[in-house]
């Protein structure tokens, strides 16, 4: 099952990867960038996966004393959350950056917008 | 001591409470800003106090009052001080610099700075590798936003560019995260590092790639680096300071240090290459650039590069590990920074826009200061620290990374030092009238930005001094020369008179105050520098007004020339070595025309000097204090390579033959004083390094082949070569170049006899070479003043209106041609007795042929500039000036006293010299009595040479006074041309084109074959750098591509490791 | 086509070091070093039932103050480029089709609820699931909400900006009083950890994921108002 | 949940995943893309459900596929004429 998640997870990151390297249109660009993110995050919570445990929540099912043996790891999954809000500032930015350079030139296409170069 | 962690609270509680500042309480947020950087900068500052002076030990910070690995945790040691320190202080002075821009944006950009600056704290702060992450996520997305406050459209693009990139990275980053976590069970650096390197095999280390290469690329290495280019282009010049200096040259560098201790050494090579390969390339590709942004952009990829090489040797640096990383560091960052607010000043991109700069000399300095940190010149630290390097590299026998970092500081050097030429020497761009509403002015001396970028300057000398204190060497700024030298800096607003009296002053006193030291050899070399200088100084008189930038370029270059002489160890001999040459470097970029000849000296100079460098660490083997003695002990397999690194190091100040192109532009094109201190005193800088090195070595035998024979060969060619040549000029300060080339091939000629008498004969020129060539170029140069021209052509019968010049220029030939009775003629008697004491036929000859084509040209500057006829616009002319004539009548003089009694110095000299050639000695040494010396050849005694040549003399010119008594004046006519036009004006003279048969004959010869290499070199490698810099196609999706087949290709190298 | 190949070669490679991955790759079967320590401590150390939330706010919350400051970040540095020039003025009238009655009052029905659930989350964040970033999001869903029904509402960008910026000043602050009344920075335990599983317990989380709430919601609120009152160009 | 379904059950939420990624790096019109991009991060969502995180799941349903699909949208709507290759 972690297998089956984590070569999802990969394979995700491979096509939003690929999208965003061969599509032109920047808001594509973008999108396929937020198909590899998630994919990024199922790998996370997939490392940090145990057969049969539950949630890191302390319950009346899970006490204290028992909990080392009963909960999946914790810190992946923090890692996630934190991996995730930091994935939604960058993509807000690049849909800022999009905008105004649409606003610049009326246009989307990324091979464009190559002024600066050499 | 206040807690490390309030450098981030103060940066992030400033930043939120920006956001409550009313959005036109500008001031208020302006001064919250500064403020807090200053208590940022305050706290880096004092925890420096602590290690560095109170001896303080590296602290943890922990935070969440849990322990690391549970919680994350932060380190202050010295390193994270210092470059805390360059990161705040970078912040700050931007945010100086930028103030108008910040106010313009208001708060909330404000807050943005804040924020930069405060992750990148955390950066270096940090020991979490998923507190790494945010801190690099956080610098990122601020970079981004400060990319808006740029004036440049073009920000725009960039920053989105970056940010694809940086979704790249991320994806990397949280993979590599994630299962070195898996792995280790834990997220702290120092705990991963701490773990069996077995677990960290397999995926272990595919994990600890995919983190190493992700923060790799925030160091922005070649060739995934496209996008840092455009950002560096198009940023704000403040930001990409901050962006050269703290990002990438700072916090990321630290980062690659620090995920480094998890995976260890087998990873080093990795970076070293990488780094190497962007230094390199990233150097090479600057070449092409147009753009100074951009140019400053490659630079600073270089540089980082090199920090990163520096990094991944970190196996063999040991303790000097922080001295050299720090020098070359703290060198990068504060040079880059400086030069990214020089940008800002200057309303124009062009590189040739910085002529705008010219008339500020405390810019010049500026500049000057920075480029020759990043070229990694003395005293700065970068210098102390390359050379640490070197001599550690050479001794671990890494050998090729070696030369790839001087090959890649001397393309760097070479673009620098171009762009250096561009501000003394291009035009200065014109403002359109009616361009000026909408273009900012061509420079704008904006008082708050002037005092960031001096404080720049002031803290790379307030650093050149502190690495002086901590290398294991001396300080250089405790040698006087260099103290005197640099005091003149402070001078420049005083007159001409008082400087040229103060500097003579100085240098007669610096030999009189070190005679007792030298030995004959050094105190021949010391008069001619020291001594000589101040005769030819005594020519500079001349100049009226203040003449910036004339005397600490001469002092420094006479100060490396004292300290050279002087030098008892590898380190000071090199350190004077670079001196005498920058400081040379500088006095022939003043010549009117100099800027190309100046650019190839300098590069020519630098990239011998670097041969010497390598030469020095083979030899040193880790030795710190090297004595120049011990060349004398370097064992068998390398001494040989020792030996052709130094010869061919000296050889190129010498100008032997192939490394000569440099010469005549140089000395042709630089002032009249200037001239004959580069020709007649720096030349024999490298004379004195080839007898060092003679003396020390002997010969040295390469895959059989006798490396002296070699350089005998060479030396006879150059003598040949450099006459020829010499026949063919029309330009008459260009003959004197090219006759010096020919006069040093001589001289070379002499020491690679490798006996007694073909060193004395040496000596002979190298005092001979100083009288007679500074004479010439003085009195050409006087001639030059006087008619505004340097062409022969132009010229003629100027005898009677320049008599005295006339004198000097006579008796100059007489001596270079070595005719009796002057002291030529000694030099030559000398010269075939050793000739003949050795056993060297075939390069003999050439030697002999050359003295013949010798006269052939000497004749021309009296037959083609003195006699003939007088041209109509110099009717008016006056004898050159009097100060000018002073130092010629002195050289007169002396070559008199010199032909009489030659003895006076040599003889001691000869003495001394015995014992270094004891075998040939026994065989054919010389017999001092009175004023005669003997030989086995014959005996030369000048008194009756003297006496029997005036006899011959005076009896020929009665003759010819009784022949002529009937000849009559002749009118100048015009010449008809008999169906011929004259379409050139040169060809209407005699004397133009006067060699054309030998030309005919021998043209071959002179094919310019050298030079032809040389600049098909220059080609190639520009042609190259253009080629390859396409590669950066400025589609920001192409970046990304190239990115991910960095990372894919990286990692089928590491395979091969 | 050629740029595809490309592509498609090189993912191929990163894709290959993706199938190493996949292979070394052997599940844990007991917790490593860290969790373990977590699982065993955070009751008694921190007094948060929600380990996770005692991770991110407590033991990493260096990382979660980092985490608040990139929305900060985004949210300022979106307001920088789409305030710089053209908003063309709020007198602009835009042309857009007025939502349905049902829509609007069913909005103002729904807007304090979904404000109540975010402000649920957050407290609760160290109980159960959730917490400052999603209670967060939610309050910003009334806002996208309101938005939705009344494009032409004018927010308040000042007090967004005031309530962002307080609750990002207070996370600081009690951070470092952490330092002093407590273990280090971002310490919770400058209050009482309380009686594990009840809502005033684990020291200052509860008032740190409400701070982060409020901050979050603040800034994703910004983040929307700002996209939306740009212009159709 | 039963012990037997759950890989069936993943493989399903994988292949519906890959299925809507394939979507929106494809096909035609952007708003298409866009709403498959939210997709694939609602089904995430719910994996992660399945994988005992209810934090990540809160998260990703709320942030990665609610707020990053509306922000999507708004640029959308600002940007016509863009949309085109």
């Amino acid at each position: 099952m972690v297998q089956i998640a984590m070569a999802t997870g990969f394979i995700l990151i491979l096509m939003g990867l690929y999208g965003a390297l061969t599509n032109h249109n920047i808001l594509r660009i973008i999108v396929s960038f937020s198909v590899a993110n998630t994919g990024v995050n199922i790998i996370l919570v997939a490392v940090g996966y145990m057969h049969g445990r539950t949630a890191p929540i302390l319950n009346e099912a899970v006490p204290v004393a028992e909990a080392a043996a009963r909960i999946i790891d914790p810190v992946p999954q923090a890692l996630v959350l934190t991996a995730i809000v930091i994935g939604l500032g960058i993509t807000t930015l690049m849909l800022a950056f999009a905008y105004k350079l649409y606003e610049r030139k009326g246009t989307l296409d990324i091979s464009k917008f190559s002024e600066l170069k050499w | 001591m206040v807690n490390v962690i309030f450098i981030i609270v103060i940066g992030l509680g400033a930043a939120f409470l920006l956001g409550l500042l009313r959005e036109n309480w500008r001031n208020a947020a302006y001064a919250l800003t500064i403020g807090s950087l200053v208590s940022m900068a305050w706290i880096a500052a004092r925890w420096l106090l602590f290690f560095a002076v109170e001896g303080g030990t590296t602290v943890e910070v922990f935070t969440a009052g849990t322990e690391p690995p549970f919680a994350i945790n932060l380190r202050m040691g010295i390193a994270e001080a210092v470059l805390l320190l360059v990161v705040i202080f970078s912040g700050l002075l931007s945010a100086v610099y930028m103030s108008k821009s910040l106010f313009r944006l208001g708060g909330r950009a404000m807050s943005v700075l804040l924020v930069f600056i405060m992750a990148l704290c955390g950066i270096i702060l940090t020991r979490d590798i998923f507190n790494l992450f945010v801190f690099f996520e956080l610098a990122v997305i601020a970079t981004a936003g400060l990319l808006l406050i740029s004036e440049n459209k073009q920000a725009l693009s960039a920053g989105f560019k970056y940010l694809i990139i940086s979704q790249l990275v991320s994806v990397f980053l949280l993979i590599g995260i994630i299962f070195t976590y898996h792995v280790s069970g834990s997220l702290n650096i120092d705990t991963i590092a701490g773990v069996s390197l077995d677990t960290m095999k397999g995926i272990g280390s595919l994990a600890f790639f995919f983190m190493l290469i992700a923060v790799l690329t925030e160091a922005k290495p070649f060739p995934a680096n496209g996008w840092a280019l455009d950002i560096y282009e198009s940023a704000h010049p403040a930001f990409s300071a901050m962006f050269s200096a703290a990002m990438a040259g700072s916090a990321a560098v630290y980062a690659v240090d620090k995920l480094l201790l998890i995976g260890g050494q087998q990873w080093l090579p990795v970076v070293t290459a990488i780094g190497l390969l962007s230094f390199v390339a990233a150097n090479l590709l600057a070449l092409a650039q147009t753009n100074d942004r951009r140019t400053l952009g490659y630079s600073s990829v270089g540089q980082v590069g090199l920090i990163l090489a520096v990094i991944g040797q970190r196996d063999i640096l040991g303790d000097n590990y922080l001295f050299i990383a720090g020098g070359i560091l703290l060198s990068h960052a504060v040079a880059k920074a400086g030069l990214y607010w020089i940008s800002g000043l200057i309303g124009q991109r062009n590189l040739t826009d910085w002529a705008v700069l010219r008339r500020h000399p405390m810019l010049i300095l500026s500049f000057v200061s920075f480029i020759a940190m990043l070229s990694g010149l003395p005293p700065f630290p970068s210098f102390y620290a390359k050379w640490d390097l070197v001599m550690i590299l050479a001794t671990e026998n890494r050998l090729w990374i070696l030369a790839f970092i001087l090959l890649g500081s001397l393309l760097e050097a070479s673009y620098l030092f171009r762009w250096f030429g561009y501000i003394l020497k291009r035009e200065t761009p014109r403002q359109e009238k009616n361009e000026v509403e909408n273009k900012s002015p061509l420079l704008s001396l904006v008082p708050h930005k002037l005092l960031v970028i001096f404080s720049a300057l002031a803290t790379s000398w307030g650093l050149a001094y502190l690495w002086g204190e901590l290398s294991a060497y001396d300080n250089l700024f405790y040698a006087l020369p260099l103290l005197f030298a640099l005091s003149f800096l402070l001078l420049e607003w005083v007159s001409v008179w008082i400087k040229n009296t103060l500097a003579i002053a100085g240098m007669v006193a610096y030999f009189v105050i070190s005679y007792p030291l030298y030995d004959p050899l050094q105190i021949i070399f010391a008069a001619i520098f020291l001594l000589g200088g101040a005769v030819i100084l005594l020519a500079s008189y001349h100049v009226h007004g203040r003449r910036i930038g004339f005397y600490p370029s001469a002092m420094l270059m006479f100060a490396g020339l004292a300290m050279l002489v002087v030098a008892e160890d590898s380190f000071h001999f090199f350190a004077a070595w670079e001196f005498l040459t920058i400081g040379s470097y500088f006095m022939i970029l003043r010549g009117k025309n100099s800027e190309p000849h100046a650019l190839s000296y300098i590069i020519f100079s630098l990239g011998g000097a670097f041969l010497i460098l390598t030469g020095f660490a083979l030899a040193a083997q880790g030795v710190v204090l090297f004595n120049l003695g011990s060349l004398a002990h370097v064992a068998a397999p390398i001494a040989p390579w020792v030996f052709l690194l130094l010869a061919i190091g000296f050889m190129t100040k010498t100008a032997a033959i192939g490394l000569h192109i440099w010469l005549p532009g140089a000395h042709a094109e630089a002032e009249t004083d200037v001239s004959p201190m580069v020709s007649g005193i720096l030349l024999k800088a490298g004379l004195f390094g080839l007898m060092v090195l003679l003396m020390n070595m002997g010969k040295q035998q390469l895959y059989g082949i006798e490396l002296t024979y070699v350089m005998l060969w060479i030396g006879a060619l150059t003598a040949f070569l450099g006459n020829l040549m010499a026949v063919f000029q029309e330009d008459a300060k260009r003959l004197l170049a090219y006759s010096s080339i020919g006069q040093m091939g001589y001289a070379l000629f002499g020491l690679a006899l490798m006996n007694q008498l073909g060193w004395l004969m040496a000596l002979m020129f190298v005092i001979n070479h100083y009288i007679y060539k500074s004479m010439l170029f003085l009195s050409v140069g006087g001639v030059a003043k006087r008619t505004g021209t340097r062409d022969m052509y132009k010229m003629g019968g100027l005898i009677a209106m320049m008599p005295l010049s006339f004198i000097a220029v006579l008796i100059g030939i007489i001596a270079v041609s070595g005719v009796p009775p002057l002291s030529g003629f000694g030099g030559r008697w000398i010269f075939y007795n050793a000739i003949l004491s050795s056993e060297y036929r075939l390069p003999m000859m050439l030697i002999f042929i050359s003295g013949p084509i010798a006269f052939l040209y000497l004749f021309r500057l009296i037959h083609t500039i003195f006699l003939g006829q007088l041209k109509d616009d110099h009717r008016q002319i006056k004898e050159a000036p009097f100060w000018i004539m002073l130092p010629q009548m002195i050289y007169v003089a002396a070559l008199m006293v010199f032909a009489v009694v030659p003895g006076l110095l040599l003889r001691h000299v000869d003495a001394y010299l015995s014992p270094f050639f004891a075998e040939s000695a026994a065989r054919g040494g010389l017999n001092w009595q009175g004023l005669t010396i003997t030989s086995d050849y014959g005996y030369w005694s000048p008194i009756p040479i003297m006496v029997i040549i005036a006899i011959i003399f005076a009896l020929l010119f009665a003759w010819l006074v009784f022949v002529n008594r009937k000849a009559q004046k002749v009118k100048q006519f015009n010449i008809v041309y008999s169906a011929e036009r004259p379409f050139r004006p040169e060809t209407t003279h005699f004397a133009w084109n006067f060699f054309a048969p030998y030309r005919k004959a021998m043209g071959f010869l002179i094919q310019p074959f050298v030079t032809r290499f040389w600049e098909t070199l220059t080609e190639l490698l520009h042609t190259i750098a253009d080629l390859f810099r396409r590669f950066y196609t400025g589609n920001g999706q192409t970046y990304a591509i190239q990115l991910l087949a960095f990372v894919v290709v990286v990692y089928l190298f590491r395979v091969e490791f | 086509m050629i740029k595809r190949v490309i592509v498609l070669l090189f993912l191929l490679g990163l894709g290959l070091l993706f199938i190493a991955f996949m292979q070394g790759y052997t599940p844990d079967s007991e917790l490593n070093l860290t969790g373990r320590y977590y699982a065993e401590h955070t009751a008694q150390d921190i007094g948060a039932t929600n380990i996770v939330t005692a991770i991110i706010v407590t033991y990493r919350g260096l990382d979660t103050i980092g985490e608040v400051t990139v929305l900060f970040l985004t949210a300022a540095i979106v307001g920088m480029l789409l305030s710089r020039g053209n908003r063309k003025g709020k007198s602009l009238q835009r042309e857009l089709p007025q939502s349905g009655e049902l829509l609007t009052t069913g909005s103002y029905l729904l807007v304090p609820l979904i404000l109540l659930l975010g402000a649920y989350v957050f407290i609760n964040g160290h109980l159960t699931p959730g917490g400052g970033f999603q209670g967060g999001a939610i309050v910003a869903s009334a806002i996208l909400l309101m938005l939705l029904t009344d494009p032409l509402r004018h927010f308040s960008h000042q007090l967004i900006a005031i309530v962002e910026s307080i609750s990002g000043l207070l996370f600081v602050i009690i951070g470092v009083l952490g330092l002093f009344y407590a273990g280090g920075f971002l310490d919770n335990r400058i209050l009482p950890t309380g009686e594990l599983g009840s809502l005033f317990s684990a020291g200052a989380i509860p008032v740190i994921y409400s701070l982060i709430g409020l901050k979050v919601g603040a800034e994703f609120s910004s983040m929307l108002v700002n996209l939306s009152e740009t212009e159709d160009s | 949940m039963n012990e037997m379904l759950m890989p069936a059950v993943t493989l399903l939420f994988a292949v519906a995943m890959i299925g809507a990624a394939f979507v929106a790096i494809q096909v035609k019109q952007i708003s298409i893309a866009m709403l498959a991009a939210g997709l694939v991060s609602l089904l995430a969502s719910v994996l992660f459900l399945f994988f005992a995180a209810p934090d990540v799941a809160m998260t990703e349903a709320a942030i990665g596929s609610g707020l990053t699909t509306f922000l999507f949208f708004f640029v959308l709507g600002r940007v016509r004429g863009g949309q085109r290759d």
